[in-house]
């Protein structure tokens, strides 16, 4: 039995509206990048599951791709949250608000 | 027969160049110079003199030059007649009326930088450098304008004539009123000039063309779309040529002083002698009257320009005449003859006597030129004192000064056999023929006829009480020497002045049946010319009848002899009431014409409450609605502008979850909207 | 539908068991309230500090190595894919199939150099490499 | 032509010399770490990009890209399609490392007595990297990975101010909001991939036109508005531009040119080869419902209105430079947003001139408000008053880099404005909603000269604070910002060729 289609797709929006939840919610920095890599997840999610019903494997090697663009930009970010919290002594994105209108 | 680039052509453009260099040389090293800057200048007028002598003679060979030197715009429009593009540029038009003008300007041009030598050097006058210069770029205006093969090149240097006409009556700017009038000059013919460039414009936008000659001018296009009878900007194609024409003449009555806009003429009287001698005579207001000679052909498509052109003419004619009688400055008679002959240039142009208003335009050249260079004279003689009551007897005092001027003032007068009674008397020949159809032609012929008497009475008035009788004031006892550099120049006018109307002898010539009529001639084509641009092309192009008293012969004979009966009558008053040891000032039996006159009909005052009491409010009102309803808005605008900034600026509140919300926010309602639109839900 | 009817009950039946065994839980304990019950440590063992420790920032910089390696390694996923095809086939050299992979490896390899000279795998620090860190700050 | 005789992948020089440069920043940081040698590391990262440059230049004259059948050489595709080296690539390519080299050059005093030497040059010229490749990119794939390329060099680059709590701000906000929106993206691209089954943008193109997408609209329709969203981040268009005003504030001011210029216009050419050649108008209508120019007539006049509206009344100099550059993306939009089925090229390639000498004269502001920063005389408008009178140069060419921006007659930035005018104006005639485009940009235009001049006031004509100290001469800024006045002045008389290789760029991906 295979599953139709619709339901992956079903599937990955709702990762990636939980995804999208999490980024407008969440204050802490690590939690919105985690958001953020849910979303690219569900994107993945996509790609498989249309790889699959095409037919083809574009969009299995490009997950691939995402996947590994996903961990350079977790190791950015990282970086990034280590000086935020080096220079604000907090990771929570709320506090840095010094430039603004 | 129009020649291309190459013999003396190709040497024209160094015409107006030549006064061009002189005004730099002046402007630059003109401190340094010897005669501070009067030697280059009258090098460079000699040299535009023989160059448009030899133009004159090539032209009389039978060659004619019509050539673009320089396109510095062109580009696609879309013109009422159906023209795609349009293109301006400057080039040079040489056929026999230009070629004919430039040696008279050139000529006068001469005379003048000479005299000045005497008037101005000699008399030790400060800030020289700055009137030879003023004077190079006149000259180098006017010739310029001469030759311009079109009409926004022919605009471009008429305002420059403007400017420098503002320069150089206000030459002694550090006096209350020179200023003043150099501004009044410049802000009437300016007010006329603003017709002119509304003029140009719509010729421009309605056939794609504004080039004075040839199969691409705007006249053949006006003639073409009168022949197929376009509508143009929703006139029938003839009211708006109509409509165009007077938009230029605008121009023209503003710059040749016609009625109503010739207040600043009198005023500019401020200027030195031998300024007024260029601007008056040869240059700047004849620019006007050469303007309706220049686009003749496109007047002559339009019977009612041409009639208000004649009509203006003769009624400023009279009107000018009539105030030049009580007027004390000799400088100021000369004014309103001045403005009273070019109305006589204008009747004649007006009344399709194309080759009686060039005529005339020559001969007043020359003996106006005359006129004013001998008041310079005088002016000298006495010692910088122009009332004439102050003067007398000086004609034993001067000789060389009285004959010339005596020549001169025969021919303003229009006593047979000086110049101006030829010419006079075709103008009021070719105007009492079409009157004889028309009458309203016949209404300014009669001004222009009665402005004779006028004219012989206040030139006569003003010789008598300048040189004849005895002398009223100890300066005329005792005059001031001139020099040679001022002698000259009147001895060659006078002799000009004298003679020169021999060209045209159009009533011997029909009596006597002999081909003399050289003038008519060559502006008819007979030597060189350029197609659609000949008298006769013009003559039949003007749609008035002609009528006759007995013959053709008769008419002309009766014409002449009114003429200078009236021209000798009003001599002969002159004589009778001035021409006395101790002459009078006989003012009480004017009455109150008297104060009219003096007054100039009042012209000035109505201008001024024109300008004060009507446009002044006006201004003030616009000015209010301007400082409270439109300044309202744009600070309103620009108030509003600030202050959204600092709502929109607000957006971006620092909180970078803030940011992310927006931005869903954003593409949801992009999405929503789009959906809307392309019809998802 | 059957079939998903059934993994429906199956999640009803997974949600009710251990909800069902918290309620019976509830209703039988008996609610005894002291303050050594309520301590973290029932043990009588005192917790010191917070909850959340800071780690060492090696692990960060070690961390991020493994993943760029491991990461590394999903990439030369698709190509050892085709690689075997590749070898067979006979319009593809074997530098045109080796070519790519060396000079991806080479080029991580470059970074590797680059981390390890910059420190990032140097573990303990001398005094003089401490000094001349806190002069780069 | 040489070119014939290299590989195919050889066309992708101007990238790959990026690329080789940036490793090479590498080795040497690896052999001497922490070196400071100044003269070394902005020389190569300068070199590199001239280097690139002249490549491509060279690319352009010898006709890559040009039709052959016109006598050049041909567009040359490389594996497989995933690449195209074209002239619009060709042209990007070029704006991208000018800025680059400007931008070294203008570091090299910037970063006197700053740690990362080495990382920063690297960083600078792996992001160009991205943004060079990002131009010839012809496949979702290619894009999203070059896009990344450029994205997270650039984070870094913000952040590169470590114990600068602005820098590490921006930085965090321009990372957030740039995962986010690669986030978004790549779900975007994954609905396209979804609903035609391809990735590479003509075969998007060819399975639309067989109408194989038409079960599918409301998939593809929301797939390409994802794709707009992760466009609108890069190019800093609303709604996508919060990142902007704060990470070109807090970034380096170097850096704040780079983003706002090369980066920007990397997101302008994705937008233009995408939406060009995957959607091309007309049959993306019969799927989806609209063509997408809609979309870009509405972003193009919001992000213009609330860019110049935001800026005008900005007491901070680099942060209303940051917001006059989302008003100038506003403008670029227009390229996209005056588009029809049968043409548009000449408002795209307005468009395209546009960004050249945008990455020109908005370069030039931020270098030289590098320089300000260098000097230490302050951020706000009243801190410049009166520099003029200390360093005239500096202010001369900061003038024409503002009159520039404003779109005043003499300067580059007047024609590209203008062509932007005329082609929305002419559009209009298949596009009504364009002449309210043409409105909004003459009234922000009208807008932006107002807070323009507010800063050339503040720097001729106010007078400068009494204690103010005298102020350097930095060799590398000034060149770089004289470099740029140059060319922004120059361009006018060079405009003839500008303009035909930006419009036949523009027709060669419209027709």
């Amino acid at each position: 039995m295979t599953v139709a289609v619709e339901y992956y797709v079903l599937l990955s929006m709702a990762v990636f509206c939980i995804g999208l939840m999490g980024v407008l919610t969440r204050r802490n920095a690590l939690l919105f990048l985690m958001s953020v890599e849910l979303m690219l997840n569900a994107a993945n999610i996509n790609l498989i599951a249309f790889a699959f019903y095409h037919g083809n494997l574009t969009g299995q090697v490009f997950a691939l791709f995402t996947m590994a663009l996903a961990a350079a930009e977790v190791a950015v970010g990282l970086g990034i949250i280590l000086v935020l919290y080096r220079n604000f002594r907090d990771v929570d994105v709320t506090v840095p608000t010094t430039m603004r209108w | 027969m129009v020649g291309t680039g190459a013999g003396p052509f190709s040497y024209a453009p160094a015409i107006a160049l030549f006064p061009l260099a002189a005004f730099v040389i002046s402007l630059v090293f003109g401190r340094q110079l010897p005669k501070k800057g009067a030697i280059p200048g009258i090098f460079a007028t000699a040299a535009s003199l023989l160059f448009s002598l030899w133009m004159f003679a090539t032209v009389a060979g039978g060659e004619t030059y019509h050539e673009t030197l320089y396109e510095w715009s062109a580009g696609a429009v879309t013109t009422e007649v159906g023209a795609e593009e349009i293109a301006f540029s400057f080039g040079l038009l040489i056929d026999p009326l230009s070629a004919l003008m430039l040696v008279i300007v050139s000529l006068v041009a001469f005379l003048v930088h000479v005299f000045s030598l005497g008037y101005m050097n000699d008399e030790g006058e400060t800030g020289l450098p700055r009137y030879y210069a003023s004077l190079g770029l006149f000259t180098f205006s006017m010739l310029a304008f001469v030759y311009a093969d079109n009409l926004l090149m022919a605009f471009m240097f008429f305002e420059l004539v403007g400017l420098c006409s503002y320069l150089l009556i206000g030459f002694w700017f550090r006096t209350k009123s020179a200023p003043s009038a150099a501004k009044k000059a410049f802000l009437v013919t300016r007010f006329g000039d603003y017709f002119f460039l509304i003029g140009v414009v719509a010729i421009a936008s309605t056939f794609g063309t504004v080039a004075f000659a040839g199969e691409e001018s705007f006249v053949v296009a006006a003639e073409t779309a009168i022949e197929d009878g376009t509508t143009l900007f929703g006139f029938d194609a003839q009211t708006w040529v109509t409509i165009t024409g007077l938009l230029v003449l605008g121009g023209v009555i503003g710059k040749s002083a016609q009625f109503p806009l010739h207040t600043w003429l009198p005023d500019a009287m401020e200027g030195p002698t031998t300024v007024s001698a260029l601007i008056h005579a040869a240059t700047m207001v004849a620019a006007g009257v050469y303007l309706v000679a220049r686009m003749f052909g496109y007047y002559a498509l339009s019977p009612t320009a041409l009639s208000i052109i004649a009509f203006v003419g003769g009624f400023t004619a009279l009107f000018a005449a009539t105030m030049g009688v009580v007027k004390d400055d000799i400088k100021q008679v000369l004014a309103y003859s001045t403005i009273s002959q070019y109305g006589y240039m204008m009747l004649g142009m007006g009344v399709g006597g194309y080759v009686a208003g060039v005529f005339h335009l020559m001969n007043h050249a020359f003996f106006k030129a005359l006129l004013f260079l001998g008041s310079g004279a005088v002016i000298v003689l006495m010692h910088h004192e122009q009332d004439m009551w102050k003067m007398g007897g000086l004609k034993d005092k001067a000789p060389i000064t009285y004959y010339t001027f005596l020549a001169g003032a025969l021919a303003l007068a229009g006593i047979v056999p000086f110049s101006g009674f030829w010419s006079k008397d075709e103008v009021l020949f070719d105007a009492l023929i079409v009157g004889l159809e028309e009458p309203v032609i016949l209404a300014a012929y009669a001004m222009g006829l009665l402005a004779v008497f006028f004219t012989g009475f206040y030139t006569f008035r003003m010789v008598f009480l300048t040189f004849h009788g005895e002398p009223r004031t100890e300066t005329a006892e005792d005059p001031h020497g001139v020099g040679w550099s001022i002698k000259a120049p009147l001895v060659v006018l006078g002799l000009l002045a004298a003679l020169v109307g021999f060209v045209n002898l159009a009533p011997i010539a029909k009596v006597a049946g002999m081909d003399i009529t050289f003038l008519e001639y060559w502006l008819d084509g007979e030597y060189g010319y350029v197609e659609g641009l000949t008298y006769h092309h013009y003559h039949e192009m003007v749609a008035f009848e002609e009528g006759y008293i007995g013959s053709e012969t008769t008419t002309m004979l009766l014409s002449a002899g009114l003429s200078l009966g009236l021209a000798l009558a009003g001599a002969f008053a002159a004589h009778t009431l001035y021409n006395v040891p101790e002459p009078k000032r006989h003012t009480t039996k004017l009455g109150g014409a008297y104060t009219v006159l003096r007054n100039n009909y009042y012209q000035d005052e109505y201008q001024v409450w024109l300008a004060e009491g009507l446009t002044l409010p006006l201004a003030r009102t616009a000015d209010l609605f301007d400082r409270s309803v439109i300044d309202g808005a744009v600070d309103g605008v620009s108030g509003a502008s600030l202050f959204g900034s600092s709502w929109v600026k607000r957006i971006q509140t620092g909180l970078v979850t803030n940011y992310a919300a927006l931005i869903v926010a954003g593409f949801i309602a992009l999405l929503l909207g789009l959906g809307l639109y392309g019809g998802w839900f | 539908m059957n079939d998903w009817i059934a993994i429906g009950a199956l999640a009803l039946v997974g949600l009710l068991i251990p909800l069902g065994m918290m309620a019976v839980s509830y209703l039988l304990r008996p609610t005894v309230p002291e303050t050594s019950k309520r301590a973290t440590y029932e043990s009588g063992e005192i917790p010191t500090g917070g909850t959340r420790v800071r780690f060492n920032i090696q692990y960060y910089t070690v961390a991020l190595l493994f993943l760029v390696f491991d990461i590394e390694t999903v990439l030369l996923f698709p190509w050892a894919v085709v690689y075997l095809d590749a070898v067979e086939s006979d319009s593809v050299s074997l530098l045109e199939i080796l070519g790519p992979m060396l000079l991806f490896v080479a080029i991580l390899l470059v970074g590797l150099a680059w981390a390890w000279r910059n420190g990032a795998v140097q573990w303990a620090q001398t005094p003089r490499q401490a000094a001349a860190d806190s002069d780069r700050q | 032509m040489a070119a014939y005789q290299l590989p195919q992948w050889a066309a992708l020089a101007p990238a790959l010399l990026l690329a080789l440069t940036g490793l090479v920043l590498f080795l040497i940081d690896s052999i001497s770490p922490r070196s400071t040698d100044r003269t070394l590391l902005a020389g190569t990262a300068a070199v590199g990009a001239l280097a690139s440059l002249a490549v491509a230049v060279w690319f352009t004259a010898a006709g890559v890209g040009t039709p052959t059948v016109d006598g050049g050489e041909g567009v040359i595709e490389i594996f497989d399609g995933q690449f195209v080296v074209d002239q619009l690539a060709l042209y990007f390519m070029i704006v991208v490392t000018i800025v680059t080299a400007l931008i070294v050059v203008a570091s090299y005093d910037y970063l006197a007595g700053h740690t990362y030497q080495a990382e920063y040059y690297s960083l600078v010229v792996l992001a160009a990297t991205g943004m060079a490749t990002v131009a010839a990119a012809n496949s979702l794939v290619t894009i999203f990975i070059a896009l990344e390329l450029t994205s997270l060099p650039s984070y870094a680059l913000v952040a590169i101010l470590k114990d600068n709590r602005g820098s590490v701000e921006a930085g965090l906000k321009y990372f957030l909001i740039g995962a986010l929106s690669s986030a978004i993206f790549v779900y975007g691209i994954s609905l396209v991939y979804g609903a035609t089954g391809v990735l590479q943008l003509d075969s998007i193109a060819e399975v639309i036109a067989d109408g194989g997408a038409d079960g599918f609209g409301g998939l593809l329709g929301l797939g390409i508005l994802m794709l707009l969203g992760g466009i609108a981040f890069k190019t800093a268009s609303v709604p996508f531009h919060f990142w902007a005003p704060e990470a070109y504030e807090g970034a380096p001011a170097p850096i704040s040119a780079f983003l706002s210029s090369a980066s920007k216009a990397a997101g302008f050419v994705i937008a233009f080869r995408v939406f060009n050649v995957a959607f091309p108008l007309g049959e993306i209508g019969n799927v989806i419902g609209f063509d997408w120019t809609v979309a870009f007539v509405v972003l193009a006049i919001v992000t213009m209105t609330v860019g110049n509206f935001a800026a005008a009344t900005q007491e901070n100099v680099k942060r209303m430079l940051a917001y006059s550059s989302i008003g100038h993306a506003g403008y670029a939009l227009i390229g996209l947003a005056g588009l029809s089925a049968d043409g548009g090229e000449l408002v795209m390639g307005a468009a395209l001139m546009h960004l050249l000498v945008y990455g020109f004269m908005n370069t030039g502001a931020f270098l030289f408000v590098a320089l300000a920063e260098h000097w230490g005389v302050g951020r706000t408008f009243e801190d410049y008053n009166g520099l003029s009178s200390q360093a005239p140069v500096a202010c001369g060419a900061m003038a024409v880099f503002l009159f520039s921006l404003a779109g005043i007659p003499p300067f580059g930035g007047f024609f590209s404005k203008y062509f932007l005018f005329t082609g929305a104006l002419q559009a209009a005639t298949a596009n009504t909603a364009m002449l309210a485009v043409a409105a909004a940009l003459v009234v922000n235009s009208a807008l932006s000269l107002y807070y323009y001049s507010r800063l050339v006031k503040a720097l001729w004509i106010e007078d400068p604070p009494a204690t103010r100290d005298r102020l350097g001469q930095p060799t590398g800024l000034y060149a770089a910002i004289v470099v740029a006045a140059v060319m922004t002045i120059v361009i006018l008389p060079g405009f003839g060729p500008v303009a035909e290789a930006a419009t036949g760029a523009a027709e060669a991906l419209v027709n």
